[in-house]
């Protein structure tokens, strides 16, 4: 199995979400991140004191699937989320050993 | 209470009663009834605006003042600023109903009060035994309750030291906080309130007066110029925050700073209109000219920073409004609409100056900018009083012009003494109270404390659980 | 509306109109229309301070209440606390339009009202044919229009069944709620108003009175005892929360109970400075002793929790306050200054251990501490306006000393005798309630909603959505 | 100000000091005297009154609306909203002071005010320097300060335009939205205020009235029905928000919106009894028919929603309480208590019909529903105006019955007819407005900026920092 | 070394917490998350907009655990976590290269 | 490529991010966690009633890097996140399989 943790824009979240059902993903988690990168942050004047704000809200969507999937799992983020303006975000995939619906216990594809 | 059998409301207001039961039951009129019954009338008019003055003047430091400067401190320590406003709500109370009203306002000394009030003595309601009722004490001659004179002072007591936290927030410890206001406010609030309110140093024709003393109608000497100097010279000495310069400091929650600046606004009508201490043609004076200022320190502020940021932000707004606020404050009953709008467009800007020009300048962390908005604000205010005030307002001085604008001179003399006279004492007692504080107990918290925040660290608390 | 031309509105208040045009024109002076002149002043005065003590009064159920009560529960449960003090302030308003008024205040028996203000009959404005003018009523024989009574009394019947809901928060089920508030509305509150203020059992000097009665001036136990007793039947009845002991059930927000506690230090004024009915001098006393008393109960519950935690919270510096204000309730036109800053004190101190150490002997989870503060501070306030009392405030009882300070005892005995009166009333009505509503419909959310939280459960929607 | 010396207070008010001192003093008491301090008291009674409601509708901008509009957009645009209510708050009072209320309330021609109070000739005190003493003016012929008229109809210029801005919230460039309000304040409120209060074209029995003109209390077309109208023009011409309809548009902070529901609540008895400009009996009948009207809305709201959804929701409830309040607006003076609770329920439902159905059926994008709670409650509130009004309330008529209900029915037609001038008017004057800005700088922020959000776009704040 | 993963019910955090802490787990990494899966979300309503909220809130709870301790830390987040019903959450396990305490700059099985 | 994730304390993340940048890292994604373990949290006291609150707020930064780079990532952060104090964290090192960014679809190093 892989889990896929993609960075993208707030706004692109619901894209991706439906792009991915429709592609029949049952599930994924979605964290609040900030993001540091080529995409510059702005500066705010408070009182006329600046404060550089480097970091950028993005949203993390973290889905594990199957090996078959992955590729078209990531082919389907692209799609959904790409602006093609800098800071569209990252897509990391890695190994998972093991996965297991708390509910049941199932393990392995069956759990996703 | 409400209906009472024999012996009730009416024996005490014998006045009252009598008057009304002349009027509905058929009674025969006498020109003392319908005197007495006028009389109630007024002081039922000036008592219903004088408590709703005193309502409003708390309400500025809680919620008002709390909120302001909560929104303006980062999440960590959003309570420990709530706190001392809500705090010092008890403790300046409590000092003034002991003796803070009477070092104020006892007597009329060229210093300080005497001990007339002491405990409330000589102001609260006493039993006659002989006229077998109670007897009722008004202020001066006038149809007022000494009762409403002393308790809308006792806010003023209460927001002053509020306002000085501005300048030491995020780093002071709370109990040297409480030790601080108990002797400031001791030690400078109620002297400065006798010599500018009672006949003291800076009384206006005072026989004391310095250079004839000066015209302060609601507090731009006795409130802000006080608060905002000794908050600066507390930013001198505690020092700055940790990180400051390098670290993210920004306001936490600007929703909080626009509430609290609304109320702000709101509460001030209550602290210039009720300065006046009547419901009376002046008293609208002071109220119009109050919101004129205000208004007219939004748009300076906000232009200001159109121009030099390319974006006005709420922040500059709100802290315009306030700006115009204090400007407008000594001024409130000497000064006519234009003035007023004037008065208020530059205080807009030049607090706007004061904070994101001379702060840096300098690089003091005056945190929530105490300083420069109540003392550059309330400097300007007191020398603008003594340029604009018109008898037309108050002819407070016989039929004398006033103002420079109205060909006075005395007066604009009169201020500038009084606002030097401030400054310096300010300066001098803050610092001398704050190093007798540093050396018994220390000021400030420790490295460790005010980097996870005061709100945990002295008081055990968090502002937000938000999972 | 502003100018009006033929027949405006000067021909209504032909009075004023007359009046005014007597002074205004070179019209010819008369004993009479002076007194008239006089009379309509002052209605002025007493008009303008009743309706802003009942706004005031308003202000403290929404937003003061709803956010001091707001930010004491957990995020998932905030929007159901506010929507039960804003639901209330529409259903008890319309409650008391249609009969509540007349259930309190109609008539003078025993035990409850009669019908005379039903539908506000006898209260609002009629057109009288003969005189082809309207009919304006006032309250007794004083120049306060009946209307300002029926309306500042209104505020308090909302408030007090919004201060229960503290005990049940987190767990009641709205349509439970709102069963439940209309029935202890006319069951509890109507008769217990009646009895104190309206010349029933417990009314002071009343020929039904038992023991002679009692002294409660702003509702030390129509509203505070009978509430807090009320609200810990609830508490018993319903049961503790999910997880209480074990979960995390910290205050979500406390930057609101602190907002929420400025409002109702703010709003407090006009509860207890309005229940004198009168812009008069008494009134200024009661607005004195009621700051001061809340001040006290600040340093009282912050003084406590510093020796007992080694830090004082905002939490309880906000509680202090209330549970000063609760204290000086029924005491706030009876009793001077210094007495009063005691009251608050030991207010402070007493709930503080009622919240503290009571509460966690016994066990219940009076969630918000509607009893701890209401029920216990309403009580002690009572049994102390007993003690402290003075004809010198309120010479009520003909010249007779009222509290044990100044050698009385009646008092002292009636108010004990009121609260037990009061106690015993709310325990057994409110049981039955409770017990009628659980049998009928169930007082609990389910378990599933209450993990999701009543805000989603009961009323779709979420407080906050910050992403 | 306090004591002070020679030539103080009292030379000002010589009138009030003679007075007193004529009580107090043991000088001998003539009619004229008497006759003066009951003038005095009078005035008193009213200014405490008039300054009290202009402090709370000003309450109602901000924090008031701020609160309940910033509660309902998205996160990233809480400032902007924020800020369009406090900058209002320094616009328009600048705008009312220069000319604003000379064009609404100078004279009484047809169509529109004259420059008789042009910076505030006419309003402020000036020097008599024959009677050296400063002239104060008052209000018709009325115990009132012209300054009470002034800042309270400034109060109302404020808040109108400030409603607007809930119907193109959340995409509207900042500086567009000042240029609209500068416009639409000055070419459509004033020339309406005129209208209906100063005389002109809707004005009640004026000369120039249309069809009689309208009863329009404290504003239903004046305020609601012009700014609703108008908000729905600016809806439809700047555009849905982007998303509108797929993205989660829910309302970031409801806590928010209760907070400013309660305010406007409590800030509106200030609105409808200030608009009596007197601290009468009449005053005290509009603050009770406004009370009950609010509750009624919040019953008729959260019923509909219970049927409806199953759930009553607390956004109802507030909207409903708002819903009540707009329409009993124009009716405060006019209508019995009964048909103020018939009126707020009907409007609750309405009202919660327009934003329910109406808005989703013609899929226009009025973000904060300015349109379908004050454009319809006000077109509502007006014409049941001439439904229910009673000369008991206001005998406006010279003894003529007004409402239907009484057998009049000039009024209900005079009503219709205002309407339909109101919203014709709003309608042609805004379209044109808009059209004029979008040609000449746009209207509409950028398709990044609003993605981003306002705050940081327009204003470079962010409202919440919470990490 | 392992890395788990679990997203469970907020009201199981404190269950979950101290079931671990008997079993000797000196650490544990808590975030705030949004799940998307079969348990539905819900429908709100405001002044008759009707809006599908489909995430719903969960915790991550993330554990670095040497091999041996794997499997029964796995089991005892199931047995604190689990309530049967549709949401309960899942587990996942990947590998860990490498574990550093910042603090020492231990390694390694030490450092957890 | 390894996908390096510290969970340090929140008034250091300026000056990693600084240290970071200065290393010519491009990018990072910083999210706001709570953690538990020997650094013990507090109790707090409201109206007599105590609460632990075994949580301490953290930040958690992950970076995406090459593996020649990974060292020097770690030894940074370290260097610069380090108090000495209980508390000061962990460094969790992992595989990424793959890395993409979204804008343009490249693959692999490109993509940091
Ligand atoms: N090396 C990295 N490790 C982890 N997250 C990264 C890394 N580089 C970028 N990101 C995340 O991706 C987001 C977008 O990256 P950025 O460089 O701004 O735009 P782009 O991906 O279009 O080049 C950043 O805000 C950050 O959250
Ligand atoms: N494929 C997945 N990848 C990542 N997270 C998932 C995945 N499937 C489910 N989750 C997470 O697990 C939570 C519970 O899953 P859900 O399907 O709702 O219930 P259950 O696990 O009982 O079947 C979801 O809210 C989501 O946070
Ligand atoms: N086994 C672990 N798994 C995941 N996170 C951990 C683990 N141990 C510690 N942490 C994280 O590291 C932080 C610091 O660890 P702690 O034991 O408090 O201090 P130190 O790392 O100095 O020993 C914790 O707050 C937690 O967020």
């Amino acid at each position: 199995m892989k889990k896929i943790e993609a960075i993208v824009r707030h706004f692109k979240l619901e894209d991706v979400k439906n792009a991915l059902s429709e592609l029949g993903i049952a599930g994924m988690t979605i964290t609040e991140v900030r993001g540091f990168g080529r995409q510059k942050g702005h500066t705010e004047t408070y009182r006329g004191t600046e404060y550089a704000v480097d970091f950028v809200p993005k949203v993390k969507i973290e889905i594990a699937v199957s090996e078959e999937k992955s590729q078209s799992v990531i082919d389907t983020i692209i799609k959904a989320s790409q602006t093609g303006q800098i800071g569209d975000g990252k897509i990391f995939v890695s190994d998972l050993v093991e996965t297991i619906r708390i509910r049941t216990g199932e393990t392995g594809n069956g759990a996703l | 209470m409400h209906r009472v059998w024999p012996g009730g409301c009416f024996v005490l207001t014998l006045l009252l009663a009598s008057v009304f039961s002349s009027t509905l039951s058929a009674q025969e009129l006498t020109l003392e009834s319908v005197d007495e019954k006028a009389q109630a009338a007024a002081i039922a008019g000036n008592t219903a605006w004088m408590l709703t003055s005193s309502a409003l003047v708390l309400f500025m430091t809680a919620p008002g003042l709390a909120m302001f400067y909560g929104g303006l401190v980062r999440k960590k320590n959003v309570l420990s600023v709530m706190m001392q406003c809500v705090f010092l709500m008890g403790l300046m109370t409590i000092i003034w109903a002991l003796y803070g009203y009477s070092l104020s306002f006892g007597g009329d000394g060229a210093y300080v009060g005497n001990g007339e009030y002491l405990f409330m003595n000589n102001v609260q309601r006493t039993w006659d035994a002989d006229t077998e009722s109670p007897v009722e004490l008004f202020y001066l001659d006038t149809p007022l309750p000494l009762y409403c004179h002393m308790v809308f002072q006792g806010m003023f007591f209460i927001i002053t030291p509020a306002l000085i936290c501005g300048a030491f927030a995020e780093r002071m410890k709370f109990s040297a906080m409480v030790v601080f206001s108990i002797l400031w406010g001791t030690l400078v609030y109620c002297p400065l309130c006798h010599w500018v309110w009672d006949g003291g140093i800076l009384a206006f024709n005072s026989p004391h007066a310095i250079a004839g003393g000066a015209l302060d109608f609601a507090g731009g000497t006795v409130v802000h110029i006080s608060s905002g100097i000794s908050a600066l010279m507390c930013a001198l000495v505690i020092g700055k925050r940790k990180g400051f310069g390098s670290e993210d400091m920004r306001p936490h929650n600007l929703t909080y700073t626009v509430l609290g600046a609304g109320m702000l606004w709101v509460g001030w009508f209550g602290f210039n209109a009720g300065s006046e201490l009547l419901s009376d043609h002046l008293a609208s004076s002071a109220f119009v000219v109050t919101h004129f200022s205000a208004a007219a320190g939004v748009l300076g502020w906000s232009i200001y920073e159109w121009f030099h940021n390319g974006k006005p932000s709420v922040l500059g707004a709100a802290s315009g409004a306030v700006a115009g606020l204090v400007c407008i404050t000594p001024a409130a009953g000497f000064v006519n609409p234009m003035p007023a709008l004037l008065m208020g467009f530059v205080a807009g800007i030049v607090c706007a100056l004061a904070c994101g020009k001379l702060k840096p300048a300098f690089g003091y962390d005056d945190s929530l900018d105490a300083f420069g908005v109540h003392g550059v604000g309330g400097t300007l205010g007191a020398i603008l009083t003594g340029v604009f005030a018109t008898r037309a307002c108050w002819n407070i001085d016989g039929g004398n012009p006033l103002g420079l604008i109205e060909g006075g001179s005395q007066v604009f003399v009169g201020q500038i003494a009084a606002v030097a006279v401030t400054i310096v004492f300010s300066i001098v007692a803050t610092l001398i109270i704050l190093k007798v504080i540093d050396i018994a107990m220390g000021l400030r918290i420790s490295p460790e404390g005010e980097t996870r925040g005061l709100d945990i660290t002295d008081h055990g608390e968090e502002g937000y659980i938000f999972f």
